[in-house]
């Protein structure tokens, strides 16, 4: 069972990294953005625990710990602006908001 | 000879000024006159402790006098230390003189946050004092600064219609200038063997600093410089900062920030990288002659009069420049005490410019014309300052240009006989500016024109005091400079620049 | 009294601060007193000097006085030293003697002045009068450059004194045949002050430089070290020294071709032009010249060259002087042609001559512009010829002085004028008989213009009656001058009469010691049936002149009318001054300005300005256009975190 | 190895399946899948508990918040589609790319290493992976167990913060008609809200 290369997992993760990320740039749904950063974050997990694994270490398990707690509140706090956002604007577009500047 | 008095007196002088404005920033903000008065009563404090440095000072004994020296950041060996000598002596003299009269000339042109504006000129003598007294790089550059913004406010703040334009562009060249001088500064420090002491610089670094380093240190040092003086093509604020500056602004920077480009040509560029000077004084030679002749061409075609009287500091500032790079004490003494005599007469002529923009409102010379027969005082005056800038006998200026023009002669035929040129401009432009303002017929529809009060006329008193005091008795001025000139004007340096000078 | 030969300068200083600070609270009275006593203390000091002086062998006839240590730099050192010697104090005399009068007749002419203008007067007066004594009295090159330069700003300030006046046009030239010729108009006094002042400081140009040059060559500005090392120093520097410092008084004695400042300067108030412009401060390149004579006579082609520039001035002077109708610009250029023959004189070698000249020229032609202030004063300020006539009958004494000064410049026999003419004509002869032509021919046009001028003005009918009317002679104060001057004028000769008399010549006998030409006159010496010739000569070239005017404005006054006519370009000519003052107008004054207009609008302003400007609008610009990329779309942000992150991680990757 | 294989095929299919499905819902359900392969994946990698706490967070509570979130304004779905070949796609396609073969090309040439740690399996397997996991948590990294604490709290907070306001907001409709997208009134409209919501935070 432990007999696949870690490389294999690494790939893995580029792999579902890439496709959250680029799920981030294109998508227009807040909703769906904030899915594809979930993505993201998970992928590197994987790339944590199998790098762990493959150095016989716990840190890369300690960190993919922290992470999810970032994650979590990522996704709360996220979430709880995408109600706010479509409750002013009535849209859930990341284009359709373009107030971040100076 | 470091504090003969036992008390530190450079440090009391430099720092007066800062604390006095605490005290000007605790009085109520609508107590005009007793703001003016406090602030007068500093400025004429520290004037009086300069004099007693001019008088304490001793022209015999060379070096630096009065040095004080404690550690500031010592873990990096950057130490406050101050000192006086015979080229920055005069110029703290003349420094604490020009603040004094400053104040007292806007006694009723600044009408508006008063105390902002004198807790301001406050600071600036600060800046302005440790500018020529500190020896430390750092902490010169630290005045240098500080000298700088206090300016740029009072430009934007109290000056003219385009004043955030030119208090905007002052800013940006002189910062663009500083920044260059502080990377160099950092650089020598580190080669100089992580030091910044100034004196103690002069000691380790000579031999060694590569050619290539000492000449990208030195372009770096000058271009700071040569922004302060200005030096064509790089004076262009001038004439901006200086039309739209409130009077004693004018007079502050016409009289003081210049000097301290020129300052510090003597103190660093020629002391520290003298392998430079060889190929760097035709070019800032060139530069200087320029800046005369430009100068005084371009006042002459110049309506306004404040922005004559700019044009008129490049042109003057460019003896005082090619007077330094003839690196010898003629020369050089020469333009130490015509960077008084500058402040002087220029300082003089932005005054009374300002007394006639008091009153009428206007700076263009269309305007006036036929005004002696109605301001007298103010004509006398105004003639006589234009002379004294025009480099007449017997007055400061005079002095200063023969002993500069004199010394070039000694080493560069072409550029003293062009340089002299320049003074025959001299006295075409200003006294155009004389003929224009003064004489012809009464231009003014306006009944009402007073003459000069008599606090204006107390400004303006010991400023033609010291034309004649320095034109008859200049000895009193090359006495106390000279050693530091010679100093600067080892035969060594000067061989290897213009060759054997018979 | 040498040791207090400061006090010479000091007294009309003080003179000059009493009545430049407080003059107008202390009363017409005591500013006169204190204006012209000053002087005449300083004449009478001089005088007393001079009379020690003599008292002192030959040999030891120079005094020093070191003042003060005046600039100590490096080493260069200027102490302030005074030197009174036989030339000094000759000039001190002469200065102080003639100044004293002319302040005395300034007292009567400047009555109208109110309080404040008449001390300001007085004052501007004494200062110059001071820079004068220190400009003859200094002991070296600097001190002779300051008072130099002092006296060309007095002759600014007195020069524009009435600065309010605007340019006045001069009544064109109605000529025979009906066409009019207009005539340039007179410069306003305040531009003509600015024009005398830096036409001077033009000359000055090169006397600086002379004076560097003098320093880099000798190490020295004192006179005495100075002359004892010139004969070591190599002789193009001479030459170089020597043109150099001429051109100094090129600027200053308004020759050629700095001339053009001279005329205008008339606009001055007329004691002014009297004094400065007529007697004193324009002998000042004169006074150089002689001061310098070792330097001259050892540069022999500096000295030819100011011969030269000396006599093409004196004619070309004389010239335009013909057809001029202001009476004071026809003595301003008779001045100017005096200064040519002095100019003549030094350059031949001729010094004792030349200051002969000096001195009667300085009585004769005070007296001249005197009177013709007098005239001026009667007639309310009117100064054409042709509105006068006739005035004769209404002011004698001025008529009778004003004859007497006119006699002395055409040199009539026995005359100052004619003695010291004389003698440079004999001179002159004596190194080139070519240059004795050139005076001779002035000697004539001198003779003509100068009766021209009185003939006009005094005699005949009145042609302006109204004008006529009011006419009276001048008051007391004015008229003890002209006649003291007239005196002057008349026996002044006999300071220097020939050497063919068998007389001593006390000028030439007095400055002996200064120019060393004990014995020249064996070397150059004619023959006395030469000399004889000369004089006799040069007197009826005067009677000539003389005798011309009188038949062309007085019998025969349709005959200049019909040359005007005829020879009409000519005549445009001289009455547009040769069209000097265009040219420079043109070439100089014009292209400067618009050299001046062109680097500040178009170099300053539009180029460097422009460039420091544009650079700032440029990053302006930039950081604009920057912002677009700041456009608020998230994604976009996103987009740009990706690309960088990714960039790093290549970058990481591919090092 | 088989299982990997699929389970991977399916991981990445589910990620696909994210990004491209229309509907949100769909979306939440393939991130759903991907969350739970992703655990059994952290299985294969000896990360029992790991898989777990992915399960139960992931799988358990955030997929329900997007769902719920979803659900609850249930008009997110409604965006324009204007064109799929965006520029902005096609950079972030190249993007993509090239992030792939760059990790690609380090992984094929085993460049990623590092220190070796003393977790080996076998120790793993005495000890306990959960026991020694908590006492490396709370021994070596307890300051940051505290930090993400308070993080957890902070954003707690934040998110109660922020629903409140769209409580508020949804009381206050009925007198206020629907914002302007894009104007600056929304904007104050936005920030006349913040002094009511810090009294009521």
């Amino acid at each position: 069972m432990s007999g696949v290369p870690t490389a294999w997992f690494l790939l893995l993760g580029a792999i579902l990294f890439t496709i959250g990320a680029v799920g981030v740039l294109v998508r227009r749904n807040v909703l769906i953005v904030l899915m594809c950063v979930e993505l993201m974050l998970n992928a590197v997990n994987l790339t944590f625990v199998a790098l762990g694994r493959e150095l016989n270490s716990l840190t890369g398990q300690v960190f993919v710990f922290f992470v999810i707690v970032v994650a979590a509140v990522e996704v709360a706090v996220g979430l709880a602006i995408l109600v706010e956002l479509n409750r002013l604007r009535q849209t859930a577009d990341v284009d359709e908001v373009s107030e971040l500047k100076g | 000879m470091s504090q003969p008095l036992g008390f530190p007196l450079l440090s009391v002088l430099i720092f007066l000024p800062a604390l006095w404005a605490v005290g000007v920033a605790l009085l109520p903000r609508e107590r005009h006159d007793l703001i003016r008065a406090v602030a007068l009563l500093g400025t004429l404090a520290v004037f009086g402790l300069s004099l007693w440095l001019w008088f304490a000072f001793r022209p015999e004994v060379p070096g630096f006098q009065f040095a004080e020296q404690t550690p500031w950041v010592a873990g990096l060996g950057i130490s406050y230390h101050v000192g006086v000598d015979g080229i920055s002596l005069p110029l703290v003299v003349l420094t604490t003189l020009l603040t004094l009269l400053a104040v007292l000339s806007s006694w009723k042109a600044i009408q508006e946050e008063v105390k902002t504006y004198m807790v301001l000129m406050l600071l600036l003598e600060t800046g302005m004092l440790g500018v020529f007294l500190a020896l430390d790089l750092f902490l010169f550059y630290v005045f240098w600064e500080s000298s700088l913004i206090p300016m740029a406010l009072v430009i934007g703040r109290w000056g003219g219609e385009r004043r955030i334009y030119a208090a905007i562009k002052f800013l940006l060249f002189t910062l663009a200038g500083s920044v260059l001088m502080l990377v160099a500064a950092i650089v020598l420090y580190l080669w100089g063997g992580n030091t910044s002491d100034l004196p103690q610089l002069l000691h380790t670094l000579p031999g060694r600093l590569p050619f290539a380093l000492q000449a990208w240190l030195f372009i770096a040092f000058a271009l700071a410089f040569a922004v302060k003086v200005p030096l064509f093509p790089l004076h262009t604020w001038l004439p901006a900062a200086h039309v739209e500056a409130p009077t004693a602004g004018s007079v502050i920077l016409a009289g003081v920030l210049l000097k301290m480009g020129a300052y510090g040509y003597l103190r660093f560029c020629i002391p520290l990288f003298p392998d430079v000077l060889p190929y760097a004084v035709p070019w800032l030679s060139i530069l200087a002659l320029i800046g005369i002749l430009y100068g005084a061409l371009v006042a002459l075609a110049q309506e306004d009069i404040k922005s004559l009287v700019a044009y008129s500091s490049v042109a003057h500032m460019g003896f005082i420049i090619l007077g330094i790079f003839a690196l010898n004490p003629p020369a050089m003494a020469g333009a130490v005490l015509q960077m008084v005599n500058h402040g002087l007469s220029t300082g003089g002529l932005f005054l009374l410019v300002g007394v006639l923009y008091e009153r009428l409102h206007t700076r263009q010379m269309r305007d006036f014309g036929g005004l002696w027969a109605r301001v007298p005082i103010f004509g006398s005056f105004f003639i006589l300052t234009a002379l004294s800038s025009a480099g007449l006998p017997g007055t400061n200026g005079f002095v200063g240009e023969f002993t500069i023009l004199l010394g070039t002669f000694q080493v560069n035929t072409t550029y003293a006989a062009l340089a002299t040129f320049g003074i025959v401009l001299a006295a075409w432009y200003l006294l155009t500016a004389v003929r224009r303002t003064l004489f012809g017929p009464l231009a003014l529809t306006d009944g009402r024109l007073s003459d000069m009060n008599a606090r204006e006329v107390v400004v303006m008193l010991p400023i033609v005091l010291l034309f004649f005091l320095i034109g008859l008795f200049p000895n009193l001025f090359f006495e106390r400079i000279n050693p530091a000139v010679e100093a600067l004007t080892s035969p060594a340096v000067v061989s290897v620049t213009y060759g054997e000078v018979e | 009294m040498l040791d207090s030969i400061w006090l010479v300068i000091a007294l009309p200083v003080a003179g000059v601060l009493l009545n430049g600070l407080l003059g107008r609270h202390l009363g017409r009275a005591f500013v006169s007193v204190v204006g012209v006593g000053v002087v005449g203390a300083a004449f009478a000091l001089g005088a007393w000097a001079m009379t020690d002086l003599a008292a002192l062998p030959e040999a030891q006839r120079t005094f020093t006085l070191p003042l003060w240590d005046w600039i100590t730099v490096g080493n260069l050192q200027v102490p302030l030293t005074l030197r009174a010697d036989a030339l000094s104090l000759w000039m001190v005399l002469v200065v102080s003697g003639v100044g004293f009068l002319i302040h005395l007749y300034s007292v009567g002419y400047m009555q109208h002045e109110d309080a404040r203008m008449f001390a300001r007067f007085f004052a501007y007066l004494n200062l110059f009068v001071a820079s004068m004594l220190l400009l003859v009295l200094a002991d070296n090159y600097l001190l002779l450059y300051v008072g130099w330069e002092l006296v060309g700003a007095c002759s600014y300030l007195l020069i524009g004194f009435w600065f309010h006046k605007r340019d006045e046009a001069q009544a064109p030239v109605t000529l025979m045949d009906g066409t009019q010729v207009t005539l340039p108009p007179n410069l306003n006094p305040a531009d003509s002050g600015k024009k005398a002042f830096i036409v001077n400081r033009i000359g000055d140009f090169g006397f600086a430089l002379g004076v560097f040059l003098i320093w880099s060559t000798f190490g020295t500005l004192n006179f005495d070290a100075v002359f004892a090392a010139a004969p070591q120093a190599p002789a193009t520097v001479l030459s170089a020294i020597t043109l150099l410092l001429f051109m100094g008084a090129v600027g200053k004695s308004a020759q050629l071709p700095l001339a053009v400042w001279l005329p205008d300067a008339m606009a001055g108030p007329t004691p002014v032009s009297a004094l400065i412009h007529a007697a004193t401060m324009v002998t000042a390149g004169v006074y150089m010249v002689a001061r310098s004579h070792v330097l001259y006579e050892l540069a022999p082609g500096s000295a030819l060259v100011v011969a030269l520039v000396g006599g093409v001035t004196a004619l070309y002077a004389a010239a335009i002087a013909l057809v001029q109708v202001d009476l004071k610009r026809i003595l301003a250029y008779s001045t100017i042609s005096q200064l040519g023959y002095m100019f003549v004189a030094v350059g031949v070698g001729a010094y004792a001559a030349g200051l002969f000249h000096l001195t009667t020229h300085a009585f004769f032609k005070a007296l001249l512009f005197l009177a013709a202030g007098s005239v001026m004063h009667a007639l309310h300020d009117v100064i054409d010829i042709r509105r006068m006539g006739g005035l004769w009958r209404k002011m004698p004494l001025t008529g009778l002085t004003f004859l007497v000064g006119a006699l002395a410049l055409a040199g009539f026999p026995l005359t100052s004028g004619f003695f010291s003419k004389d003698e440079i004509l004999l001179k002159a002869f004596q190194f080139s008989p070519g240059l004795w032509v050139l005076g001779l021919a002035t000697a004539l046009l001198t003779a003509f213009y100068t009766f021209r001028a009185l003939f006009v003005a005094f005699a005949g009918q009145p042609r302006d009656w109204p004008l006529y009317e009011k006419a009276h002679e001048s008051p007391g104060i004015m008229t003890l001058p002209l006649v003291v001057l007239a005196m002057a004028a008349l026996l002044g000769g006999l300071l220097g009469l020939p050497a063919v008399l068998g007389v001593p010549n006390w000028t030439a006998d007095w400055l002996a010691p200064v120019f060393d030409t004990h014995g020249l006159e064996a070397k150059h010496g004619v023959s006395a049936a030469t000399e004889w010739l000369l004089l006799g000569v040069s007197a009826a070239v005067a009677l000539a002149g003389i005798a011309l005017a009188y038949w062309f404005y007085v019998s025969r006054v349709d005959i200049p009318a019909r040359l005007a006519v005829a020879l009409r370009p000519a005549f445009v000519f001289l009455a547009n001054k040769c069209y000097l003052d265009d040219l420079y107008d043109a070439v100089l004054v014009r292209s400067g300005r618009q050299l001046a207009q062109l680097l500040a609008q178009g170099l300053d302003k539009a180029a460097i300005d422009g460039i420091i400007d544009g650079t700032a609008r440029l990053l302006a610009r930039g950081g604009a256009w920057l912002t677009q990329f700041e456009d608020g779309h998230i994604p976009h942000y996103a987009l740009g975190m990706f690309v960088g992150a990714l960039l790093l991680v290549v970058y990481l990757v591919v090092r | 190895m088989v299982l990997f294989w699929v389970v991977a095929a399916v991981a990445v299919l589910a990620a696909g399946g994210v990004v491209l499905n229309r509907n949100a819902i769909y979306s939440a359900l393939s991130l759903l899948v991907n969350f739970t392969m992703l655990a059994v994946l952290y299985l294969l990698l000896n990360a029992q508990f790991i898989a777990m706490v992915q399960v139960i967070v992931y799988a358990g509570a955030v997929v329900v918040l997007f769902v719920f979130v979803e659900m609850l304004l249930g008009a997110t779905g409604r965006i324009q589609v204007t064109g799929w070949l965006t520029p902005r796609l096609i950079v972030a396609a190249v993007a993509g790319f090239l992030l792939l073969s760059t990790v690609g090309s380090v992984v094929y040439e085993s460049a990623i290493g590092g220190m070796r740690g003393n977790a080996t399996p076998e120790m793993l397997a005495q000890a306990g992976q959960v026991q020694v996991l908590g006492i490396t948590l709370y021994t070596d990294y307890l300051l940051a167990v505290q930090l993400a604490g308070v993080l957890m709290l902070v954003g707690l907070v934040g998110a109660l913060q922020l629903g409140q306001q769209w409580q508020r907001g949804r009381t206050s409709q009925t007198t206020k008609s629907t914002l302007p997208l894009r104007s600056t009134e929304s904007a104050s409209a936005g920030t006349s809200h913040t002094p009511v919501s810090e009294s009521g935070g």
